[in-house]
């Protein structure tokens, strides 16, 4: 199964970025192929490599970042919205990468499933 | 698949505009799919019939407003606009309160076109 | 003390949850999805007239018209930002989200 | 069609608005803050039991053991990140928030 | 006022652990505040409650839990911790569900001691 | 009266922002003062200036920086909601500083009225 997975909310703040992580983990076990993971709304701050939690705590970013080079999982931050929020090329952690939503269009195309988590 | 290119695609509308960006950067979302020439229906639930009221005025709040998007939505195609019967009800508003000419329907006919659907979108 | 309340009765019980702590002259605030609480004729107009019992009930003007909402429930009164500043200068402030 | 509840039911109208929509063969997952609604005898059992009638009904184990939920209502499933997965392979998603 | 720098801070913890952050980073208000040597309250209403539900094992999610930090309180001195009986009764907890021991309170007193802070903060 | 605003809601994507402001403006208007606005969980990313917002939408980070520089308002974001979040000097936009919540107990010690904004 190709599984796109659609991000809506910011890391720490909310659960759902940590439940989209476990879930691609889980997929991708299983054998299925996670295509790519599009984040919106607040979502997009998801890939700022300047968070810094604490020592003892989950980088999630970077988690991100590895999840990307790792499996081949695209990490897509939408245009607009990075835009408002101040995320920019300048920021991305690395295996992240800026697009439109012609491209979230096209995960939709080309996947089994769109698996959406916010709040 | 009649296109292959082609998806259905439902978008829900559930929260009040405003208070959040939910709606409005749906709306944004909205239009691309449907320059993509997706199959795009929009529903509205609960809070989310609050979008569609009739002289909301955002000058007062200092945020742009976005209501009369929902009435251009036609001109890209996107002329499935679908409102649950009970949220409208609920909140004591009629057809005649909405910007926009909508389909009420049951929730059980929406629950049905959602089963169809390739991708269902809250926002 | 003046409670101020954003979000909309009809997806939350934050209105519902803050009216059992109100207190005599205590003071409540609708303000951005709050002000949906405000409209006349919805299913919470009952809950209002209840909680206007003890307290004096506003709404925040910007936020109605920016929602459409024009007839609301008798007896609440409508206020600007600066009617709000003035409510804070009045009472401690209990912000419910 | 799998639906996602991510919403306690306490808090939140999310469960009950889902629940409306609900079509014959839809199976409903709660995770994150939605487990509370799998919790034996709060004041959502006999709606959980009316959603059992139409929808096989799951909640996530570690979200369930991250809140300190160990008594379940009787006949809701609980699985983990790759039971979640597996419903995802056979069922459409709808993601309640 | 006794002290020229201590004020009434009551927080009010409102959401369910682990779902946000808020209940999290309100603790961590709460300690700062208390080592500043605040006269701190802590309330639990709503779904507040359920962050001090026993046996909360965060390990699966991949979250760090931080149920014990509210046993640590009694160490900073904050030693008010009150719950709304209704919020717990309707929940189908007891006192014995709990982490820590707290007053239980009626929402009437709760909101009379609301009216005797200098700050009330929801988290 | 002196008053701190403590905002706990990152911009645009919540109204809590805006209403913050406005309540700032309409008080200083009125001769009060306001001290602070104090930032916190996903608030203290109202002040990365990396964000671009549409021509014809309020630049909310600059927003707040004037508001400091006319008004003599402290802007403060917490340093460990910030580090979290990706908000550190690198990105500041001017007017504003990262402090700790120590600041915050403070802004409450010497305000007559503490208003909170969230979601």
């Amino acid at each position: 199964m190709n599984i796109g997975i659609l991000l809506k909310e910011g890391p720490y703040n909310h659960q759902a970025s940590d439940t989209a992580y476990k879930f691609a983990e889980a997929a991708i076990a299983m054998g299925h192929k996670v295509d790519a993971v599009f984040l919106y709304n607040d979502g997009v701050t998801n890939v700022t490599r300047l968070m810094d939690p604490p020592q003892d705590d989950r980088h999630i970013a970077r988690r991100w970042g590895e999840l990307s080079k790792n499996h081949g999982v695209e990490v897509l931050a939408c245009i607009a919205a990075s835009k408002r929020r101040g995320i920019s090329d300048e920021v991305l952690v690395e295996g992240s990468g800026i697009t439109g939503l012609g491209t979230l269009t096209d995960i939709v195309i080309r996947n089994d499933r769109l698996v959406i988590f916010g709040d | 698949m009649a296109d292959d290119n082609i998806r259905k695609i439902m978008h829900v509308m559930r929260r009040a505009p405003h208070g959040t960006i939910y709606t409005y950067e749906g709306l944004e979302m909205i239009l691309i799919m449907a320059a993509y020439e997706q199959d795009i229906s929009v529903v509205f639930i609960g809070d989310g019939v609050y979008a569609l009221k009739k002289g909301q005025d955002t000058t007062g709040i200092g945020i742009k407003g976005f209501a009369k998007t929902f009435m251009a939505l036609d001109g890209y195609d996107v002329e499935k606009l679908y409102v649950d019967r009970v949220s409208l009800e609920e909140r004591g508003l009629t057809e005649g309160d909405l910007l926009v000419d909508v389909e009420v329907m049951d929730a059980s006919e929406i629950g049905r076109l959602m089963t169809e659907q390739d991708a269902v979108i809250h926002h | 003390m003046l409670h101020t309340i954003n979000k909309s009765p009809f997806e939350t019980s934050t209105m519902e949850t803050c009216s059992r702590f109100l207190q005599p002259g205590d003071a409540v605030l609708f303000i951005e999805d709050g002000v949906y609480a405000a409209q006349e004729g919805n299913r919470f107009s009952a809950d209002i007239r209840s909680i206007m019992e003890k307290s004096n009930v506003y709404a925040l003007r910007p936020d109605l018209e920016a929602r459409g909402i024009d007839r609301i429930t008798e007896g609440i009164g409508v206020v600007d930002y600066q009617g709000f500043v003035s409510l804070v200068e009045e009472h401690q402030v209990n912000s419910w989200f």
